[in-house]
């Protein structure tokens, strides 16, 4: 999918979390969240890219 | 005609809240811009004859009201008395001309060249600029040519005008009401939106009679009814007649008033006014500039197509602003400004914002940023809801001004805020930290656990998140 | 006497912002909570004779300036006179009643039993209650002994008295300060920190020729210099006179008034006042009610040795408030009585907040939260600091009050925000974001970010972020 970094209901990211994402090409949907409300946070961002597992598909 | 075309690198048409802050960001960034403004200051609507004004006679109002009537202090006046011309001139010059030559000299700062004149575009490459306004800098008649490199649109909006109310000099707009020269006695308003209302209280505490004429069933709708009733009240307390389900129909002028008809199912009545001002709505400024010869594309309600970014159908052409969706707020426009600036230099912004705050003058004052429970329920979005009145709140009562409350609007599952409206005293000082609470995707934890200071009337947001998190404590 | 032993579960001696929020706390988390208070009324110092009736008087100081001077927006009045006995009245029934009576019916609310009776502690399980005020409820003039199993200090602190002050009837503590039958011709404050100032400014506002006499080079030195000067100008421009590196030595009362000596470098000088107040700090109330019979441990400065949770040396003996260390405010009591509550109730709680806001109601207002500049160079930390003045913020501007300033303090090299202060108007509303962004560790991106809406007093926080990430919007 496309790495918007744009905000929605699939997860939570502050917005600098969210403009990091943009700058890396990441898709947030993607990756799992470390904060204890589901806060994705940069390092989060970084894990994903350094090739930690994605996250269960969001599709109920 | 060649040799009279000059390139530009960014040029934006307008200086409004849009306009200027993409050119100091742009410049900021290492872009070359030119703002082309056809009014005589900078700043636009917000700055001239908008936020910025209206702020002023609130102010004024609030005061003339205070120095009347302090009884409940122990304090006593004789008769408080107002000189309307000096509100005006302090007004104009200690608040807007403050302003428009501070955003002037910050633009000078920024080196971005300002050409004072009226902007039309010839394709999506080019555009002329017009003599407009006293300070004119063109020598040709035809106007100059410019090619640009990237266009930034940000051109705004202007008062819609209805049937039977031609703005003249007793039928005003907003603009008009900003610069009455005298405090009306009779100041009818037709529209009781935000600038409608504000305006009510402003004239109403500076000594007019007011009334609103509204056509829907209550003033301020895009305020939930919980706040908006009391503001009403204040405004009924205030002297306001407010007068809803009302068909604004004809008005006739004569030297020294208007007669307003309106109608309630189908029946007239006419009130006689010195003044009649119509505050209804905006129209964008996407018309009369040329934009229909470029490949800029309009919604059907002639806004600007934009992307995420800000980018028009047309790749080197942004938007910004009040001629842009969403609300047609002055910060709305300063964060698009940034967003389009950005993406004019390469980097990766967008428009992501997850709710824009609105904010309402009136006393006390309202605010609301990101969802309402209405919008939840319409939405289906399950959400927990905590209301704090200011009753409970010592700041507020020790300010003798404890109505109102605040509320949050949390996701029932994961306790994000999703939204937050506030009616009460410094509704408007409040809102921003809801603001980052929403954008930043806060748990109602994370609110409840941050202290806040006592005694101030930020408390209140910590305790409607207590109740969120369940654990209620002054109430 | 063993039947006259009551048995009770959590025991909170003092009804004070500690006291009374660990009990409401703790009823919700399950326990049986008894509160035991001295005094006629709930609330401690904060609600019967500090932050509150303060900010009572605070407010009708500034009601009888506005009502007297407000030329600028073009409004004359003639004489506004102050009937002082009925501004005290209405602090007494209308604010501190109010605020007191609510929190009587917040704790009957949560079932929590109110004891009106001085606490003396035998030991580590056990203390007696004698009687106290006028609502004596024991029958038995030896007090009654209770057993507890868990028990929470909130007994809180009192004014300090100095040589050659004794308090007496123009001799006066914060408390008498409060309580003034009229406003006094000519008074003298001994002691310009934050509690001092605030009264100083209400006086001059409310009449009074004000004198502050502080020991230290600057009044209200737990704020940064560049922010007091900016209140030590206005309480200036009132008419109050400031005297630093003074050392009060000596009163003498007559029957209507008291001669205050004071010395600079040694050399003496002498006012006659109507009144003078000593507001050199507070000492903890953990002496004469027994503690000494208990394991509880004392630090040096007499405070109650505390862990993370709140817990004393004895195991089911916690502590709270101004008795512990920290800042001495309510808002700090109020997070500790949760924790202390959560505590004793098996959750996880911890007294885990990164910064304690701090207000002074001062005019300008100031507010801090997190770090300071020097604080953040005294520990060595290397910081990005951003200063955006109020001059350049529209609302301000619009409110006749553009004086001050918002500073934001992010780690250099993160960004993350660690510190922030505010001198200037609604400072007491602005901070709570801070509190936020520094308690939620947010980074100067996400400030930078998130849309304050236009024109109000927040936005000079989103502009020192802009100045923080490199680029300044309105600067
Ligand atoms: C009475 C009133 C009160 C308001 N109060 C608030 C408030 O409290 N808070 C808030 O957020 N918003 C408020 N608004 C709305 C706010 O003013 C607008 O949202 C804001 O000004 C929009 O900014 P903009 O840059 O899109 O356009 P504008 O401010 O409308 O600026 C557009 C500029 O473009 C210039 N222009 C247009 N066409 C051309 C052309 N062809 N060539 C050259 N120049 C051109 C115009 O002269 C103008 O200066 C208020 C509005 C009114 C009327
Ligand atoms: C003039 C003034 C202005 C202030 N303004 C502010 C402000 O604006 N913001 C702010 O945050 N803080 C302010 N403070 C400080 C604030 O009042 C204290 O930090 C707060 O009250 C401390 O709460 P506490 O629960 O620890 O103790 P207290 O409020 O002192 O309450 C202690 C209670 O315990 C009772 N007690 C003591 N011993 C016994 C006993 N043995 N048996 C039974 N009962 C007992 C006392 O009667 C009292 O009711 C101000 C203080 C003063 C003096």
């Amino acid at each position: 999918s496309q790495a918007t970094g744009s905000a929605n209901d699939n997860y939570l990211a502050m917005p600098s979390v969210r403009q990091y994402a943009r700058d890396e090409g990441v898709d947030l949907s993607l990756v799992t969240p470390s904060g204890k409300h589901g806060q994705i946070s940069k390092e989060d961002i970084d894990s994903y890219k350094a090739g930690a597992p994605a996250k269960a598909s969001k599709t109920e | 005609m060649a040799e009279n075309v000059i390139e530009k690198d960014t040029v934006i048409i307008g200086s409004g809240p849009g306009g200027y802050v993409a050119a100091i960001r742009a410049s900021e960034l290492g872009q070359n811009v030119t703002v082309i403004e056809k009014s005589d200051t900078v700043g636009g609507v917000c700055l001239n004859v908008g936020c910025v004004p209206s702020k002023a006679l609130i102010t004024a109002g609030h005061r003339l009201q205070q120095a009347k009537d302090s009884a409940t202090y122990g304090i006593t006046t004789s008769d408080a008395v107002i000189d309307f011309a000096k509100t005006q001139a302090w007004k104009d010059e200690k608040v807007v001309a403050r302003m428009t030559s501070g955003v002037e000299m910050l633009l000078k700062k920024h080196h971005v060249e300002l050409i004072n004149g009226e902007a039309y575009l010839d394709n999506d490459k080019q555009l002329r600029v017009m003599p407009s306004g006293p300070r004119q800098f063109m020598d040709n008649g035809g106007g100059q040519t410019i090619k640009f490199k990237n266009l930034i649109l940000a051109t705004g909006s202007r008062p819609i005008e209805i049937r039977g109310f031609k703005f003249g000099t007793r039928v005003i707009d907003s603009t008009g009401g900003l610069n009455l020269p005298a405090v009306p006695k009779e100041f009818v308003i037709i529209g009781g939106g935000y600038v409608g209302t504000e305006l009510a209280g402003a004239y109403a505490d500076l000594g007019a009679h007011v009334t609103i004429l509204e056509g829907s069933p209550q003033i301020i709708p895009n305020f939930e009814k919980d706040m908006v009733s009391i503001v009403k009240k204040n405004l009924e307390k205030k002297g306001v007649t407010i007068i809803t389900n009302a068909m604004a129909k004809n008005s006739e002028e004569s030297d020294d008033g208007v007669k307003v008809t309106y109608e309630i199912d189908g029946k007239p009545t006419t009130i006689d006014a010195d003044y009649c001002m119509v505050t209804v709505g905006r129209r964008p400024n996407t018309d009369n500039f040329g934009l229909e010869l470029t490949n800029v594309k309009l919604t059907d309600k002639g806004l600007v197509e934009v992307d995420k970014q800000g980018r028009t159908s047309v790749d080197n052409i942004w938007a910004i602003g009040d001629i842009v969706a969403g609300p047609a707020l002055a910060h709305k426009a300063f964060f698009e400004a940034k967003t389009v600036a950005g993406a004019i230099s390469d980097k990766n912004t967008e428009n992501d914002y997850i709710g824009v705050p609105a904010v309402c003058f009136t006393d006390p004052e309202l605010a609301t940023v990101g969802i309402t429970q209405t919008e939840a329920k319409d939405k289906g979005i399950e959400v927990n809801v905590a209301k704090f009145p200011f009753a409970g709140n010592a700041r507020a009562v020790s300010l003798d001004a404890a109505e109102g409350f605040v509320k949050l609007i949390a996701d029932k599952e994961t306790g994000t805020l999703l939204g937050g409206q506030i009616v009460g005293p410094g509704a408007s000082d409040l809102i921003s930290e809801l603001s980052v609470a929403v954008n930043c995707q806060l748990n109602a934890e994370d609110i409840a656990l941050t202290i806040h200071p006592h005694p101030t009337l930020g408390e209140p947001i910590q305790e409607a998140a207590d109740i969120l998190i369940g654990y209620p404590t002054h109430i």
